[in-house]
């Protein structure tokens, strides 16, 4: 007889457990939906987020401390001591003591686990908020945040000597101003002369190529 | 074709067909294979096979720094890298003698527990792609996500969290991180019985779990069968509650275990179950954990910039959602391990495959290796 | 429908069945011989519905396609190798099959043309299912008995010899 | 359709100056093009459909983007990406029979979208055997199935077509048991003097008739699911266990005739049930409020929908399990209620 109990009872269960299985998904039917429209709307990233990795070069001190954190050995760092050189100083004060012409990181390598950002001590080496890493060239996943050094010293050298040829210039013509007016005051005393015009040019080469410049580097 | 005499009517001959399934197919969990023997629909043998998401884990750990190893950790069991990361920091903290403070301990537990719930979400919802219902799947991740939107808050990424430290953990919980907890297990509990109406104790589901894949204690054991594939067998065990780490020792939580109410104990649906009530156990812990959660630090104030533990070796072992994640750490006095193992829950659970699914249809092979509940990242390190 | 139309129907229906039956006969390859059995049962059933048996046409279509066909083909891929496409059929003999074949269209063909069969003007279609249905249970309620009998006693006969074989 | 010609013919001057013939030609043509395009335009809604639905019962959106509102060209957009794509046949495969396999399929379901009267009289062949017909023209499309499974020559197009061939050839019968209750109470098999039968009101539908043709219409609903491969009873196709069953290896415009032949035949099943059980084009009410067509699509539309909302809720069932549902619980069921319904009309002649 049990049998036939349970015949009979499978087959309510059945029934029974379908429709309660049904008002479930009836009932979420009419909830609101949790999709996110992606590309139009986006999800607001909280402050700890781990994107892409980012340096800013002007503070890096090269202390390579990141290149060794890093599990994957994806930061390439060459640093070059010049004897007592100065490179300036990082926003909070320290002072930079050698020169850093690769500071390379393989996104492709790159497994963001953010070990590198947590040593750096100037805090110049960040995790970005970008996360949309897909590029049409897996070249572009490698990205060098170095300034070309050689690049900036030239710009250095040209700027300084212009601001040199510029002083000359304008030694010359303060002279001649001095001299013309000198001998403007002693032609006629009256009548004023023009002053002369400053040269526009900035003397110091502000010239610092972006810090994310890209070469097509094989590497 | 010459008829043999000692044939009987009913003696048929059948050839057995070897079907291959996987790496790639839907309902190996990754890049599991299968060699199946079937005979018809039912399945003959099973030989599992491996090894192709293999990334050599235990050889790169000798070579990165102790730290080092902990976003590899994340990569093994990629669903429950909390709980991966958990065990880790342990071993290196007890090679190196280090306390940790009490806040980071609680940090701890809220992550862990709170990555259990994410993963036994996936395990619902995978399971139940794999019995043929494909909403679970989606409403799991949907409430995975609320998860994964705190991880990301406390430590910046989603599945690979890297958030454990040796001696802490690498940020504090904010206030608003812990009032986000709290809004999700008020969600979150609620939700609990609407899986249970949707899938749970649906009939076809019973049909299709109970009774099926039965492992019987004296077996789980032998096979060495860990977590939630063990307590479906009936054992309570859990390391939580017999070897306590971290702070576990301090909770009030019960020991779900199959029983076998719809079908044999350690069948398909004891298994799943054990999942779901364990994350009611796991939302009980994190209530207790947010109501205790005391000030202080979250890193340890003393811990070394440069990790180099003493000499020696050690094994830990965690409960992770999936069964006992062993870590045995040898340490050479040098800046990175010497040698890291780990005993990998799924591994082992994987192995029981062959033993149970002589005999049954295809398509409780699939329930089996869906209620198994594996992550292939881990089986193959 | 004018007669040339019918005609038409009738031989396109026809080459239907033939040229498939020929196929079935023929094919080297048995899944062949299988599905073109499809189109046979096909085009006798849209013989019958040019003779206004629209009945008897979907009972050809439901049985012999659904079912009869349904089981050849299982019996066909269950029992040989199914993994490869390579199921031959070889034809022997084909002198005295020849012989036989001719001879007996030969018969057939004196048979149909010496038969004096009697000829009726088809009237327009009605409907024949209920016809049908009366004469099952009246006229020719003993003939579907038996085959009800019949039927029966192969379906238990199947059913043990299955669960025999599941119980080994 | 031969009252249409005729009176069309009778009508128009030009097509009196043809042979009538011609006429019945260019109308078979033409009816048969309006079949295959009101097919493909259900498959394409009901694809549709299914997405949205599938979405809310997910907390999803669906398909939003593609037409602007509603997503409403993702479907068409899809099939001719279908029919775009590159055709392709696995090396090892039976050429011939793998490229006529979904015509068979198709061809099969596209036969009895020709029976199905969507409104009083509004039938492209008015059949006298009209539910006969479509049952046994839709068993057709098993052969299809079967024949794609085997020329694939791939194990889990085999089994998939296997599991198929036993499948429907298994639930054929408690759909036709099921069926013939109404037409014992209908007294015809002609689908438009059912749905005639079934006017003046919703007491007079033929579900709500007699206790056991309610019952015989759930059987039917259930039976009518197994035998299109809807979930729960997808295993033709289970994509968790054979990949994609019958269908794996298939691509492009052929996997597209498969597809189409699956989403017309949930119209073709709902259709049916509609004609039979919940009175066809006539509104609930005795007296008819809008036209036939709209009753009857809505009726069907519905069903359809309680079809996905069952899909996206339940489990599938084993293969063994599917069997025992259909031999043991619905056949059995489904004979009781036959005899249920003879006794009744035995009891109660007239009613």
């Amino acid at each position: 007889m049990s049998a036939v109990k349970k015949y009979f009872s499978d087959i309510y269960n059945s029934m029974a457990t379908v429709l309660v299985g049904m008002a479930t998904t009836g009932r979420t039917a009419f909830r609101k939906p949790v999709t996110l429209e992606y590309p139009d709307v986006r999800w607001e990233l909280p402050e700890r987020y781990r994107g892409i990795l980012h340096n800013r070069i002007e503070d890096c001190i090269g202390c390579l401390a990141c290149a060794r954190a890093c599990p994957v050995n994806c930061i390439h760092i060459d640093i070059v001591k010049r004897g007592k050189e100065e490179y300036g100083v990082t926003s909070d004060g320290t002072k930079i003591t050698q020169w850093i012409p690769r500071f390379d990181i393989d996104m492709s390598l790159c497994m963001v686990c953010g070990l590198c950002t947590e040593p750096c001590p100037t805090e110049c080496l960040t995790m970005t908020k970008e996360y949309e890493l897909a590029v049409h060239d897996k070249h572009d996943m490698y990205l060098e945040f170095a300034l070309d050094r050689d690049k900036v010293m030239a710009e250095k050298a040209e700027a300084e000597k212009k601001a040199a040829k510029e002083k000359a210039a304008r030694e010359k013509a303060e002279k001649e101003a001095a001299a013309k007016k000198a001998a403007a005051e002693a032609e006629a005393a009256g009548k004023e002369g023009a002053e002369p015009e400053k040269p526009a040019a900035d003397a110091e080469a502000d010239g610092k190529p972006g810090s994310e410049e890209k070469k097509p580097d094989a590497s | 074709m010459p008829i043999d005499p000692t044939t009987r009517p009913g003696d048929f001959r059948t050839e057995e067909m070897i079907l291959n399934m996987g790496p790639q197919h839907p309902s190996t969990h990754g890049v599991l294979r299968l060699e199946v023997t079937t005979d018809g629909e039912v399945v003959a043998a099973v030989r599992p096979f491996m090894g192709y998401l293999h990334r050599c884990f235990e050889k790169h750990s000798e070579h990165v720094s102790w730290t080092g190893v902990i976003p590899y950790t994340d990569r093994m069991d990629y669903l429950a890298a909390m709980n991966n990361n958990h065990g880790y920091v342990i071993a290196v903290e007890r090679l190196l003698g280090l306390e940790v403070p009490e806040r980071a301990e609680y940090i701890r537990v809220i992550m862990a527990e709170l990555n259990r719930i994410a993963s036994h979400l996936v395990a619902f919802g995978t399971f139940g792609n794999d019995i043929g219902a494909v909403t679970p799947l989606v409403w799991s991740f949907r409430d995975r996500e609320l998860i994964l939107d705190i991880f990301e808050k406390a430590c910046g990424a989603r599945l690979t969290y890297n958030y454990y430290r040796i001696g802490g953990m690498s940020g504090d919980l904010t206030p608003d991180m812990l009032e986000d907890v709290r809004k999700f297990l008020d969600y979150f509990e609620p939700r609990l019985k609407e899986y249970d109406d949707l899938l749970s104790y649906n009939k076809i589901f019973l049909e299709r779990c109970a009774g099926v894949g039965v492992i019987p204690l004296n077996m789980a054991v032998n096979y060495g069968l860990t977590g939630p594939a063990l307590r479906g067998s009936g054992m309570r065990w859990d390391l939580r509650r017999d070897d306590p780490y971290s702070i576990y020792d301090r909770f009030d939580f019960d020991i779900p275990v199959g029983e076998g109410r719809k079908g044999e104990i350690g069948d398909c649906w004891d298994r799943y179950m054990v999942r779901m009530w364990e994350m009611a156990e796991s939302v009980k812990i994190l209530r207790q954990c947010l109501a205790q959660i005391p000030e202080g630090e979250y890193m340890h104030p003393k811990t070394p910039k440069s990790i180099k533990p003493p000499k020696g070796e050690i094994y830990v072992r965690v409960e992770n959602p999936r069964g006992e994640l062993g870590y045995y750490l040898i340490s050479e006095g040098k800046t990175s391990p010497f040698r890291v193992k780990v005993r990998s829950c799924c591994f082992t659970n994987l192995a029981v495959t062959p033993a149970i699914s002589q005999g049954v249809m295809i398509a409780d092979l699939v329930a089996i290796i869906g209620s198994l509940d594996i992550v292939l990242g881990e089986i193959d390190r | 429908m004018s007669d040339e139309i019918r005609l038409g129907v009738f031989l396109g229906f026809g080459m239907i069945t033939l040229v498939s039956g020929a196929v079935v006969a023929l094919a080297r390859t048995i899944i062949y011989s299988v599905f073109a059995l499809l189109f046979t049962f096909f085009g006798v059933a849209g013989l019958y519905v040019l003779l206004h048996a629209d009945f008897l046409a979907a009972t050809q279509v439901m049985i012999y396609v659904g079912g009869i066909l349904v089981l050849l083909l299982f019996g066909v891929m269950l029992t040989h190798k199914i993994a490869t496409v390579q199921l031959r059929s070889a034809s022997m003999q084909r002198g005295p099959a020849a012989l036989i074949c001719g001879g007996l269209l030969a018969l057939l063909l004196y048979v149909i043309f010496k038969t004096p069969w009697p000829v009726k003007e088809l009237g327009p279609a009605t409907p024949t299912v209920q016809r049908i249905g009366r004469y099952l249970m009246t006229d020719y309620l003993l003939a579907f008995e038996v085959i009800s009998v019949l039927l029966f006693a192969v379906l238990v006969g199947a059913a043990l010899m299955a669960r025999r074989e599941t119980n080994r | 359709m031969k009252e249409w010609v005729d009176g069309l013919v009778e009508g128009s001057s030009l097509l009196q100056s043809l042979p009538i013939e011609v006429s019945y030609f260019l109308a078979m043509v033409f009816f048969s093009l309006v079949a295959v395009g009101w097919m493909a335009i259900c498959a394409l809604f009901f694809v549709w459909l299914e997405r949205k639905v599938s979405a809310r019962i997910q907390s999803r959106l669906g398909p939003v983007y593609v037409g602007g509102r509603f997503g409403w060209a993702q479907t068409p957009a899809d099939a001719l990406k279908l029919l775009m794509k590159e055709d392709l046949v696995p090396e090892s495969a039976d050429r011939l029979l793998f490229n006529i396999a979904p015509a068979i399929a198709f061809m099969a379901t596209l036969l009895t979208f020709v029976a199905i009267p969507i409104g009083n009289g509004l039938v492209i062949a008015d059949l006298d055997i009209g539910i006969f017909f479509i049952l046994a023209v839709s068993s057709l499309g098993v052969i299809g199935i079967i024949m794609g499974g085997w020329a694939s020559n791939s194990k889990w197009s085999l089994y998939g077509g296997m599991r198929a061939a036993s499948q429907i050839v298994s639930y054929e019968i408690p759909v036709a048991l099921s069926l013939i209750g109404v037409v014992m109470i209908a007294g015809t098999l002609n689908l438009v003097e059912i749905g005639r039968g079934q006017a003046g009101g919703i007491w007079n539908w033929y579900l709500f008739k007699s206790p056991f043709l309610f019952a015989a219409g759930i059987v039917y609903f259930i039976a009518a699911l197994a035998e299109v491969n809807r979930t729960p009873f997808d295993l033709p196709e289970a994509e968790s266990e054979l990949v994609s069953g019958y269908n794996t290896e298939y691509s492009g415009m052929k996997f597209a005739f498969f597809f189409l032949a699956e989403f017309a035949n949930l119209f073709v099943i709902s259709a049916v049930a509609v004609v039979m059980f919940l009175g066809a084009w006539n509104s609930f009410l005795p007296w008819q409020i809008l036209p036939g067509p709209i009753w009857f699509l809505g009726k069907v539309f519905f069903l359809v929908l309680v079809i996905m909302w069952l899909r996206w809720t339940l489990p599938r069932l084993r293969v063994d399990q599917l069997m025992h549902t259909c031999w043991k619980v619905l056949i059995p069921i489904s004979m009781v209620l036959l005899i249920g319904v003879g006794v009744q009309m035995w009891l109660f002649p007239g009613n």
